[in-house]
């Protein structure tokens, strides 16, 4: 038997795979397809103070081996994310997170309190890095300060398992991977999307409403691998890697690079079924590769050189 | 149950220099299909394309586990598609949305152009059996684009326009004659180019006709997980993939 | 007849189309698929002060619609340059343009001057983007005082057309366009390559000898097309856009996104003769759209926007 | 001069599990190809792969605008290029690299592993050509790894290894008995893993053969043009596509 369990803050996912946020709705929305109690976890999509109507459309672009979204943020508000979402999902036997946003520091906060209420909410993870919205999101991403204030504040009202998700539109990434861990933040997830533009030639305009959108998918692969190589060799709290998964072996891949666990976005809209596959996979490689337990890969590229 | 199944290509029928029809048939027994609904699409072996394609179901026979689906060439996706040979596997995520509503013993029309008639074929054969009148207009710019009439004659009466006056009456859709005979109608469907369902839908509401039309947004997940879909309606941003595709003409905020 | 002429500086290119740097070798490569003599212009190889052997063989990793590289400026020095390659392509009927790379201000310096002298080199690029050496190259392009510092250095000395070549791996691109710009630059070049990681998850080891390096190819054009877009709005002096371009619609997504020329990189090495039906390309494009001047669609979605 | 040509599949020939064999015709005169030199590769169709694949030239038919190449699947792109289909079309840049030194009237070995063999045909029959005494070694892990063993016995004397000793020889090539024969050869060639390589050129070392090696490094361009190929020599740094495939094993600094 392999062992796949691994361990974030106090936490024990039953395996490194779990869903990132805005690409798995809520997880009931996989029902169909797959059996959300295997998962490591569920990122629920970004979830803000007040409801909003998100970007206008077209808010999708494919791109060479990815896409670009400008989604914005659309949610009901965290109010009824607890009235109406949390009572249907709470049940599934995996850990869920919620995606906070904001567009100011009082707004993440007011957002974690009331998430932090939710009994069967172990932890959230702190957006600071959505490149679709007009202010905060990303703001708070690239400015060490702005990052810095935001992490403490939450941090001081929500005592459970906090993750800050990290913009990899950055000169260095590690600074920031520094500042989570320094504010005592259990883990850090990286990488959000990349800051992109698709044009139409033909129509000579933008394909996105908002011109701009965030780039996923496996396009983004070797960059989200490097900024996990950088950041794990800065921080001591385990790092959820992400970017472009879509089989076992790109798991495996940002496992080696220092994650100690994985989340899959974009494969979901192309193979629904794939969280399980990758489930799977990890299994087989380490069956393969005489692996007992997966935690011996987390970074072995690192501690290898 | 939504599903992902595999498919076998059992026939690529080439209509014309840009449309085709492909017939698939699975191994294995195929979900409940009702008019209006999609499946999400891989297309195989491209080099180009990344996500699956929303195309709405043409015709179905579940006792056969058959489905068809009639496509336009518009990009490199259904380009791909369409160079499919029979016996090739194509996987599908299905059957996806809402569906149209299902009328009895009435008197419908239903108003296709270009690929909006791909999920016409399923309506008008259903809502024979329930004992419609229905009727049917198609409309294409030449003669040329006008595709299908035969099949679709099983199920309706077919009345046809061409910009270019080609064939069927000269204009667009909204100029043919079956569209003057006021108060004729209880409910119609469309289903094409927005400036098509547009003009139908106006029409429609100047004579109190119920009318749904059925969108085409650029989806992603096609399931409800992205958001990317969405539609400006009278309820706020809605899902083209799961609250749609099919709309009632007086909610979309065009 | 369309016009495709487009000006960096005092330079008229017949066309907008052009190499990339460290794709194209020096231009005879490929005497055998082009008529180099068609091309808006050559960038040779990365060249230095010194002869470098550049970096340990594998210096090359295939990524989902781009690559890795880790070549590290392998070249045989200025000096080797202008006595034994210039010589040699002098005659092409084409702008060519060097790119000058190195470790310290002051090789920057001499590398510039040395080809200041040659008379058929009508410009440079400044290569302070360079992602896989270990001393300068990228640190240039990503701190504001050491770009500022190397560009105005070659500026006193370099009297002909200086393009700036900047780096994606930065938060704000636009501030260093506006160095190059307030420094004196002719024109600024953007994107070089995105630093990434491959990783071969069997071999449980990094797949480039430098575990890190430059990722090229349509993977990273909607990022290039951002930074294109941010910088265009940002400068005055015209942007040579680049990154994953593979025909002339990409290249036209460039140019209205605020390019007026571009470079041809890694698709030099899917088809040798790419370039000549790109501009090709170019051409139908414009009788398509009735263009009857290329200029016409530089910018096109700022200017509509 | 080097050609970007399309060429169709005449035949595509599975050898075993993980080799087979392409005989490609071009409808145009085709260039000429010397032994050791390659092609570039595109992978059609291929969702994965992004750059060319080189390819030895296995052998070539200049009067029939025909060449063959001999592949093991290793990774997605000779997987893909695998399932080609009669008459489908790829696209060579060819002829590229050096090539093998040929030698007159002499008595030379050709020692060959795995894909290594690939090359070794066409240098084999232009040897036989010009009047060597012409012997092949192929080594392998068993009997199912050798193949074409017919085709080679036309170009010279043929012999083996095994791993296992289910054919041939048990042991790896340099354990053959023609490799104990002192002063026996004048010329040695080798092409397959770096192991089998080394341990042959050490050999040839030792006796004062001379020996050539052929190398298959990652390449991005194949024409000399990224120096992502490079392979450190006495002479530093060289490409392997323009300097090389073939090297002097001396020169090669391993
Ligand atoms: C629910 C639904 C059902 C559909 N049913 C059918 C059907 O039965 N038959 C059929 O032929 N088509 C149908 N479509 C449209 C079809 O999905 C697109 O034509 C297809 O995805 C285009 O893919 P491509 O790769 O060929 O083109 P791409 O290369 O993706 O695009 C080519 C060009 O077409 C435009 N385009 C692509 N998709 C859309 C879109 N959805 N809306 C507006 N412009 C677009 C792009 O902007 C681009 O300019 C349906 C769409 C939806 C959402
Ligand atoms: C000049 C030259 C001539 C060649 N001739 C032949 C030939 O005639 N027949 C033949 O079968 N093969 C030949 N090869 C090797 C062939 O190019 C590779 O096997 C092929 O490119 C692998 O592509 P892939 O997509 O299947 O594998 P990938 O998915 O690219 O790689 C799969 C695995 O193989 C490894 N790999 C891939 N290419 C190489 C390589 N070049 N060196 C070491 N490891 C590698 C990768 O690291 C990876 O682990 C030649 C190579 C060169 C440079
Ligand atoms: C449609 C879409 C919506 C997203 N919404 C959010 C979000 O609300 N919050 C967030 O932190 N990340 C969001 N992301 C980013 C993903 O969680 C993930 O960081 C990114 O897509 C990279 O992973 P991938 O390549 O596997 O998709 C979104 C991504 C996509 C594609
Ligand atoms: C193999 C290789 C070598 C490169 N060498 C250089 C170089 O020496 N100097 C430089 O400024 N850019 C260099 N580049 C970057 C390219 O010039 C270009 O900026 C980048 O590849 C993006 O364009 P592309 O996607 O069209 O390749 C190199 C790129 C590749 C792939
Ligand atoms: S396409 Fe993803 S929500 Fe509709
Ligand atoms: S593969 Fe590009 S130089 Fe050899």
């Amino acid at each position: 038997m392999v062992n796949l369990n691994v361990k974030i803050g106090d936490l024990v996912l039953q395996n490194p795979v779990m869903t990132a946020s805005g690409t798995y709705g809520y997880g009931p929305e996989f029902d169909d397809f797959v059996d959300n109690n295997k998962l490591g976890g569920i990122f629920v999509k970004g979830t803000t103070l007040e409801h909003r109507e998100g970007n206008n459309y077209p808010r999708m672009a494919e791109t060479p081996s990815g896409m670009l979204n400008a989604v914005g943020l659309q949610n009901k508000g965290v109010d009824y994310f607890c009235k109406e979402i949390y009572p249907v999902i709470r049940h599934y036997n995996t850990h869920i997170f919620v995606n906070v946003s904001g567009s100011k520091v009082d707004d993440y906060v007011k957002t974690a309190e009331r998430v932090g209420d939710l009994e069967d909410i172990p932890g959230i993870e702190l957006n600071i890095s959505c490149p679709n919205v007009k202010e905060g999101g990303m703001a708070f991403g690239t400015s060490c300060s702005a990052a810095s204030e935001v992490i403490k504040a939450v941090r001081k009202v929500y005592k459970k398992t906090l993750i800050v998700k990290l913009s990899p539109n950055v000169t260095d990434i590690t600074q920031f991977a520094q500042i989570a861990e320094n504010e005592g933040a259990e883990a850090i997830s990286l990488i959000n999307t990349l800051l992109g533009i698709a044009i139409d030639a033909k129509k000579q305009k933008p394909v996105l409403s908002t011109i701009t959108g965030g780039l996923s998918g496996p396009a983004i692969k070797p960059v989200a691998l490097r900024m996990v190589w950088q950041c794990a060799k800065t921080v001591k709290i385990p790092i959820i890697g992400m970017g472009g998964i879509m089989n076992a072996t790109d798991a495996i891949e940002f496992m080696l690079a220092g994650a100690t666990a994985v989340q899959v976005g974009t494969a979901n809209f192309i193979d629904p079924a794939v969280t399980m596959k990758i489930i799977d996979g990890l299994n087989s490689y380490c069956i393969e590769h005489n692996i007992k337990d997966i935690n011996d890969i987390v970074g072995l590229i690192i501690k290898k050189s | 149950m939504k599903q992902i199944q595999d498919f076998n290509v059992l026939k690529n029928r080439r209509l014309n220099a840009d449309h085709y029809i492909l017939e698939l048939q699975s191994k294995h027994p195929i979900e409940d299909v009702c008019p209006g609904q999609f499946v999400q699409i891989e297309i195989p072996d491209s080099k180009t394309t990344f996500l699956r394609r929303p195309l709405s179901v043409h015709f179905y026979d579940k006792s056969k586990n058959m489905l068809s689906l009639y496509v336009r060439i518009v990009g490199e996706g259904t380009k791909y598609l369409g160079m499919v040979n029979e016996n090739d596997t194509l996987n599908l995520v299905y059957p996806l949305g809402n569906k149209f509503t299902l009328v009895n013993k009435k008197k419908v029309l239903l108003v296709g152009g270009g690929s909006g008639i791909a999920p016409l074929l399923l309506l008008a054969s259903e809502l024979q059996k329930s004992g419609n009148e229905v009727v049917i207009l198609l409309g294409a710019r030449t003669a040329d684009g006008l595709l299908e009439i035969n099949t679709f004659e099983k199920y309706g009466k077919v009345v046809t326009t061409t910009n270019d006056g080609s064939a069927g009456v000269k204009g667009l859709v909204i100029d043919h004659p079956v569209m003057k005979d006021q108060n004729k109608f209880d409910f119609v469907y469309t289903c094409g180019p927005d400036v098509m369902m547009k003009a139908v839908g106006e029409w429609a509401k100047n004579l109190n006709i119920q009318c749904e039309v059925s969108l085409e947004n650029t989806m992603a997940c096609g399931i409800g997980a992205c958001l990317c879909c969405i539609q400006k309606t009278v309820r706020g941003n809605l899902c083209v993939c799961t609250d749609g595709p099919v709309f009632n003409f007086n909610d979309v905020v065009w």
